[in-house]
């Protein structure tokens, strides 16, 4: 049977062997932890401690004041020696409150686990998800209590957990799926209960053939769970392509997968949502992979959050010669940091450490119209007309091609032969229509 | 009925008033910038050809013939043509503003377009009867529309073309024409 | 302040890139008329290897110098050796050197540079140097000579259209390529093969090649059977003239062909049908050439208004 | 000198063709001999100076409302003119410029003229203005013609210039001329790039 | 002849008949001030009066919801044709006004965190750590003025920073708008001496990052004889601001200050700061009398 996927899209090197068969190793935890007030998307969190403070692990720190906000737990116990403007893995600034770890691990009292998982209400389940502060943990770091909460005329038939982890050098969903399924659909079942849905589909890709079996094996004693294998195409992870793949229905561009009944989270999500129900343990620490070819020993790491980079890399040996960009996250949507000094945040899915040999050699070109960009597009968008619009501010135009349904996914750029920064030319487009539109004007001047 | 046919065939692709006769190129030049445009345009001169090709061939029959002053020919029909303009501009600002700004300067442009008054004469000069002096002119006018657009579409593409700060404007427009002429060379001998 | 070679690159996503970039492609496009070139040298001899070196150096000097002028950087990246090759494979092969010369020069400089160059050309080039060539010296261009022995002769196509009474080659004849025409377009055996390394390559889509000779042999065929022609007769048509090349290697140009696969199918078929009705009505016994610059002219509103429909957009939600 | 200034600004300085691209039409289509373009030009010089002195002397009697109507009857009157006379005493340039004579009346720059020069001006500058601007259309189309006719038929007024069959007859086919005029233009454009 | 006549005559009486009557009906009232004003317009469209260009411009003023002085480039001769058009008094004196980048820290002068390898355009390098540079506040040198300048007056320099022709500017403010960090200011030309740092970190921070930054030393609030420069509160600290009705362009504060963050510029010539306007009705010979009285 062919397995179901999408149109478009790329077949990039995936480089995961380098890790995938690597088992989980819990990181060192730091004597200094660095927990940005900002993880997710939203508005930051206020800090609920001061300089001095005492801290237990667990402990909120941080709280939203915004519908679509998280809170932030302490990562470790110990002293609040600092909060200052640092730098953060999503290109930005952001409040940090800097902990000096006590090595005590002692927990906050909030942390308690629960005695009877099976008897929750599913408001109960969202609150607790809420207290836990989880976030998507593919990237998208949305705040899971409110994708969970129930949207006046629509009701979610179908939970999608995404295995699929298509970005290449990345295997820590992978190594999840594999050490950890019973946790999976653990949590999958509380999202199902908390949404009130009957279906759970937990799809993977094919190179992870293994964790489909895991998971299969996890999941048999729970009914309307299936195991969906997708073939190995990027971005299959990307949630309206994973949707459309598993349930044949397509998200109509501006709108959440909600729209179409589906509510799609990471399978590492999932796991932590067990976690925080089963145990109380709010989201502290996360899997993640260190790899790239400008790293010396790739591996997959349970790290605490707050955890800098460079005391990562050097657990996996320090870097190679010739390391060019750090990327937090995958190489295809993943961003650059320009220091090692930054800390692991709850979206950080792998750290990976490039060298310039799988980079662009050539200078760029014009564009030579030959439409690669446009047959990998999986959002079926024209590319190279969004960057044309873009590139001499024809905003309006850029919002007719439909510049907002763009993905990001940067299957365009892979592809061009041109080596032109498409998506850079799109996100800027982007930024223009909605400033256009949020000055309450039509899209005319940037 | 095959007499209709080639005097279509001939007229929209293979001499084609813009491309291979060289008539009405100022419009040609100057409102082929947009597709909008050009569609606007060409309407706006297919239906003063076709008005004014029937109109002057009536003078022609009726007017000038029988009174011996094929001479007056010039300046009747140019009067024909310059009258018909006129109204058509007041109708058009009457009833599509927006289409008239976007027509901007070229709408009287139209009554010194050579195209009008050139397939005027073409049609006495070949001494068609009404029926083909419709057809004469509406295909005339279909050439120059087809023109327009396809250079309309061309020209949009140029937008993002990286020309050569000399050769921006009518000079790239003019080779492009040259080009797209060039194109057309393979209907001559057609039928 | 400090050192910028020491410091990391920022920059926005992907920071993958694959294999190809526009040298590689102009590069594989070369090897592929690489067996074409065998069977024009093996047929045609020292005189086609004359014509194609003219047109290749007036090309390739050309480019450098417009590149020059326009102060561009780069040179040329391969693309106007795949013009210049292009245009001496739509040469008679006993042209003047200096007319082949010319007409690549006019290719490369009016057609690509005075539009801004690679990427920015409307038509063609290559088939923009051979209708200058064909309008402007008509004479040497319609003269063919015999594959081997170079005895003039009159191409395939010009037989069945002069109906001459000279007898017509055969399909395997006109398959093999040792038949009259053109230095690069007579053995459609070379240029198939060609085209097959383009298409596992994924540098060209089938839609244009597919739907073009799809187009020319259904129409073909239905003259044929209108007429009472025999079944050889859409064959004739598929492999004689310069179908094969233009439906592999000119109208599959990506600068000058539509971008969407819908406009790419009506780009294919819109020339197929250009070239059968040239072929069979026109004023010349061969219309790939032409049917390909007409479809030029219309790709950018094929690209307009083909296309497609934006993921989730205009689907049932079902 | 001010007359002088009339008669020399358009020349180079507002070239109708070159500078104003006015007057495309005819500068394409008759310009494949320098005979072609010497006739086109004479017949143009003379029509435009006819309806300038005419429209300049008459600019006070015609009501500004019919202006344009009234310039376009005097400028059709003296095309018949031409073309009577040219039909009489050069048949044969008559038919090789055709349906061009006749069309003079719609060509842009006369017309041009009367709206901006001859309703403002008195006879006299009108007259230096009007042989100015066909002077510098009439060299306008003779460069043109003169690129094609050498190009394209290897010989200059009737002339072989090049050797046997190495003109390029594409340029006297429609083709050449748009070519010929886009790269000249193209070309002054460069010549004259000075910051406007 | 006189069929001639006749036909003629005919032929011109019933369209002018019907032309006369289809003017009655069809009539649409335009104002042919609008037509002459938009021919007088400089045609940059550069959008400085706030209005989507030229024309729209000059069927404001027909309208008279604006005044001419908005149109910056048009200058002073532009008034002066707008009033003979539109009848009204061009008696309004301005300063010329020209652009200029509160920012020197080029290449050289500015730390650098990281290589940047983007497209170049400064709101989409900003989105990464708020450009290549550790100061936050400056240049992000992708030069989107230059390419907003409709009158090439902004060229990149060697440093990366654009340089501001103040011959060639018109003060018409595009660049202005188009600068996400905010840094270009129009400033009259009779002010030569600028602070042009805007970064209101702490002396440490900003000295740290950028080598012409401003300290807030206040080295030039205690050398200036007029009492015109001062370390003033801005955004989440400090920066000198000089209060340019106070100032005499004497250059002291520019001399002293440790950073050359205040940069005092070479007197412009007269063409560029003679900028007035003119009554309507009289030509101004640019001698400068009436500027020097």
């Amino acid at each position: 049977m062919k397995r179901p996927t999408f149109a478009g899209g790329i077949h990039p090197p995936g480089h995961k062997w380098m890790t995938a068969a690597a088992p989980t190793v819990a990181a060192d935890v730091p004597d200094r932890l660095y927990i940005p007030l900002s993880q997710h998307i939203g508005a930051p969190c206020a800090a609920l401690v001061v300089v001095g403070d005492q801290v237990k692990k667990g402990q909120v720190i941080g709280r939203g004041g915004g519908f679509v906000s998280s809170l932030i737990h302490a990562s470790v116990s110990g002293t609040v020696v600092g909060i200052e403007v640092m730098e953060h893995p999503g290109g930005s600034f952001v409040p940090t409150v800097i902990i000096e770890n006590d090595r005590r691990e002692e927990w906050a009292e909030t942390v308690r686990p629960c005695s009877d998982p099976s008897a929750l209400e599913p408001a109960r389940i969202r609150e607790i998800v809420q207290e836990a502060g989880i976030v998507g943990m593919g990237g998208a770091t949305f705040p899971s209590h409110v994708k969970y909460a129930p949207v006046e005329g629509t009701q979610v038939e179908a939970v999608i957990l995404n295995g699929v982890e298509c970005e290449p050098y990345l295997t820590a969903d992978h190594r999840i799926m594999l050490e950890r399924p019973q946790r999976i659909v653990a949590g999958l079942s509380y999202i199902m209960r908390s949404v009130g849905c009957a279906r759970g589909i937990i799809a993977v890709e094919d190179n992870k053939l293994d964790a489909a079996e895991a998971l299969g094996a996890a999941a048999a004693s729970l009914p309307g769970v299936t195991v969906t294998v997708v073939p190995e195409k990027y971005p299959q992870g990307s949630e309206k392509q994973l949707i459309y793949a598993c349930t044949g229905k397509e998200v109509p561009p501006g709108a959440l997968p909600i729209a179409v009944g589906v509510l799609v989270n990471n399978v590492g999500t999932a796991a932590a949502v067990a976690d925080a129900v089963e145990l109380g343990t709010p989201l502290i620490e996360r899997y993640l992979t260190v790899s790239g070819d400008g790293v010396a020993r790739p591996a997959n790491y349970l790290v605490r959050i707050g955890t800098l980079f460079g005391e990562l890399a050097a657990q996996s040996g320090g870097y190679l010669d010739g390391v060019e960009r750090i990327v937090a996250g995958g190489p295809m949507m993943g961003r650059t940091v320009f220091t090692d000094q930054v800390p692991v945040v709850k979206g950080t899915s792998g750290i990976v450490a490039l060298t310039g040999g799988q980079l662009p050699k050539g200078r760029e070109y014009p564009c030579v119209r030959c439409a690669k960009c446009i047959d990998a597009c999986p959002a079926f968008l024209a590319p190279t007309s969004l960057a044309k619009f873009a590139r001499r501010s024809a905003w309006e135009e850029a919002e007719m091609a439909d510049v907002m349904s763009c993905i990001e996914c940067g299957s365009c750029v892979y592809v061009c032969p041109a080596a032109i920064p498409l998506i850079q030319y799109i996100k800027r487009g982007k930024q223009a229509v909605l400033a256009a539109r949020a000055a309450g004007t039509a899209t005319g001047k940037g | 009925m095959q007499e209709y046919f080639i005097i279509v065939v001939s007229a929209v692709l293979i001499n084609n008033i813009v491309l291979s006769q060289f008539l009405g190129i100022c419009p040609f030049l100057g409102v082929s910038k947009k597709l909008s445009a050009s569609l606007g345009m060409g309407g706006a001169v297919s239906f003063v050809l076709v008005l004014a090709g029937a109109l002057t061939w009536l003078v022609q029959r009726y007017l000038l013939d029988p009174f011996r002053v094929g001479y007056l020919q010039t300046l009747a029909f140019i009067l024909i043509i310059a009258s018909l303009v006129q109204f058509v501009e007041m109708v058009l600002r009457k009833f599509s503003p927006p289409l008239y700004k976007a027509l901007g300067i070229y709408l009287p442009l139209i009554t010194t377009n050579c195209a009008v008054l050139g397939v005027a004469i073409i049609n006495i000069q070949k001494e068609y009867t009404l029926g083909k002096v419709l057809v004469h002119s509406l295909s005339h006018a279909a050439g120059f529309t087809l023109a327009l657009v396809l250079m309309s579409g061309i020209r949009e593409r140029l937008e993002d073309a990286d020309i050569p700060e000399s050769m921006q404007g009518t000079p790239i427009a003019l080779v492009t024409a040259a080009l797209m002429s060039m194109a057309f060379l393979g209907f001559s001998g057609l039928i | 302040m400090n050192n910028p070679e020491q410091l990391l690159t920022v920059a926005p996503a992907p920071h993958l890139h694959g294999p190809d970039t526009v040298p590689t492609a102009m590069r594989d496009v070369l090897i592929a008329l690489a067996p074409a070139l065998a069977a024009s040298l093996y047929f045609f001899g020292l005189q086609a290897l004359l014509v194609i070196l003219s047109c290749v150096g007036g090309a390739w000097i050309s480019e450098l110098v417009c590149l020059r002028v326009m102060k561009k950087e780069g040179t040329g990246e391969w693309s106007a050796l795949v013009t210049g090759l292009l245009l001496a494979f739509c040469l008679p092969p006993a042209l003047p050197a200096w007319m082949a010369a010319l007409g690549a020069v006019f290719a490369v400089v009016i057609a690509k540079h005075l539009f801004g160059g690679l990427g920015h050309n409307i038509f063609n080039p290559a088939l923009i140097g051979r209708a200058f060539l064909l309008a402007s010296f008509p004479v040497a261009m319609t003269s063919w000579s015999t594959p081997l022995d170079g005895v003039s002769t009159a191409s395939p196509l010009g037989i069945m259209k002069e109906a001459t009474g000279a007898p017509l080659p055969s399909i395997g004849e006109l398959f093999l390529g040792s038949v009259g025409g053109s230095i690069g377009e007579t053995s459609a055996l070379a240029l198939l093969l060609g085209g097959g390394y383009l298409l596992y390559r994924r540098h060209i889509d089938w839609r244009i090649p597919g739907t073009m000779l799809a187009s020319v042999f259904c129409l073909t065929s239905l003259v044929a059977a209108w007429r009472g022609f025999g079944p050889w007769y859409p064959f004739f048509h598929l492999f004689s003239g310069g179908l094969m090349l233009g439906a592999f290697f000119m109208a599959t140009d990506w600068v000058t062909s539509p971008v969407t696969k819908l406009g790419r199918v009506l780009f294919g078929i819109g020339c197929g049908a250009m070239v059968v009705l040239i072929r069979l009505k026109g004023g010349y016994p061969e219309g790939v050439a032409y049917s390909i610059l007409l479809m030029n002219v219309v790709t950018p509103l094929l690209d307009r208004y083909s296309r497609g429909r934006v993921f989730g957009r205009g689907k049932a939600h079902a | 000198m001010a007359l002088i200034n009339e008669f020399s600004k358009g020349i180079i300085r507002e070239n109708p063709l070159f500078r104003l691209v006015l007057g495309c039409c005819p500068s394409l289509a008759i310009t494949t001999s320098v005979e072609n373009g010497l006739g086109m030009g004479a017949a143009f010089t003379a029509v435009l100076v006819a309806s300038n002195i005419v429209i300049s002397a008459l600019r006070k009697v015609i009501p500004d409302s019919v202006r344009i109507p009234a310039y376009i009857v005097i400028i059709a009157a003296f095309v018949t003119m031409i073309d009577q006379l040219m039909h009489a005493f050069t048949p044969e340039l008559y038919i090789s410029l055709g349906i061009f004579i006749p069309l003079i009346v719609v060509n842009c720059i006369i017309l041009g003229r009367a709206e901006a020069f001859a309703n403002k001006n008195p006879v006299l500058p009108s007259i230096f203005d009007a042989l100015g601007m066909g002077l510098g259309y009439t060299l306008a189309l003779l460069l043109v013609c003169t690129f094609r006719e050498v190009l394209g038929a290897g010989t200059f007024l009737g002339v072989p210039v090049l050797p046997g069959k190495t003109s390029a007859i594409l340029m006297i086919l429609p083709p050449g001329g748009f070519i010929t005029l886009g790269c000249l233009l193209g070309l002054l454009n460069k010549l004259q790039k000075k910051p406007a | 002849m006189l069929v001639a006549v006749l036909c003629l005559a005919g032929l011109g009486g019933i369209f002018g008949i019907i032309l006369g009557v289809a003017s009655k009906k069809l009539a649409v009232e335009v104002d042919s001030r609008v037509e002459e004003l938009n021919k007088v317009m400089p045609g940059a469209n550069c959008g400085s009066c706030g209005l989507p260009g030229c024309a729209a411009f000059a069927e404001a003023l027909v309208e008279g919801s604006v005044k001419p002085t908005l149109c910056a480039p048009g200058g002073a001769s532009l008034y002066e044709k707008i009033a003979l058009i539109l009848g009204g008094e061009a008696s309004e004196y301005q300063e010329r006004q020209v652009a200029q980048l509160l920012c020197q820290g080029g290449v050289g002068h500015s730390r650098m965190l990281f290589r940047y390898q983007g497209i170049k355009e400064c709101q989409a390098a900003l989105a990464h750590y708020k450009g290549q540079k550790a100061c936050n506040f400056g240049c992000v040198m992708q030069g989107s003025c230059s390419r907003a300048c409709p009158f090439g007056a902004i060229q990149m320099g060697a440093d990366g920073l654009p340089v501001v022709d103040y011959y060639l500017c018109t003060g018409c403010s595009r660049c202005v708008v188009e600068c996400p960090q905010q840094i270009l200011k129009l400033v009259g030309v009779s002010h030569l001496v600028n602070v042009r740092c805007v970064n209101p970190e702490p002396g440490k921070v900003s000295k740290g990052n950028c080598k012409v930054a401003c300290i807030k030393c206040k080295i030039c609030e205690k050398n200036c004889p007029e009492d015109a420069v001062h370390v003033v509160a801005s955004g989440e600290g400090s920066v000198a601001i000089i209060d340019n009705d106070k100032c005499t362009n004497c250059g002291i504060c520019a001399a002293k200050c440790p950073t050359r963050a205040i940069d005092k510029i070479p007197p412009l010539s007269e063409e560029v700061v003679l900028e007035v306007a003119v009554p309507p009705g009289t030509s101004c010979p640019n001698c400068g009398a009436c500027k020097a009285a």
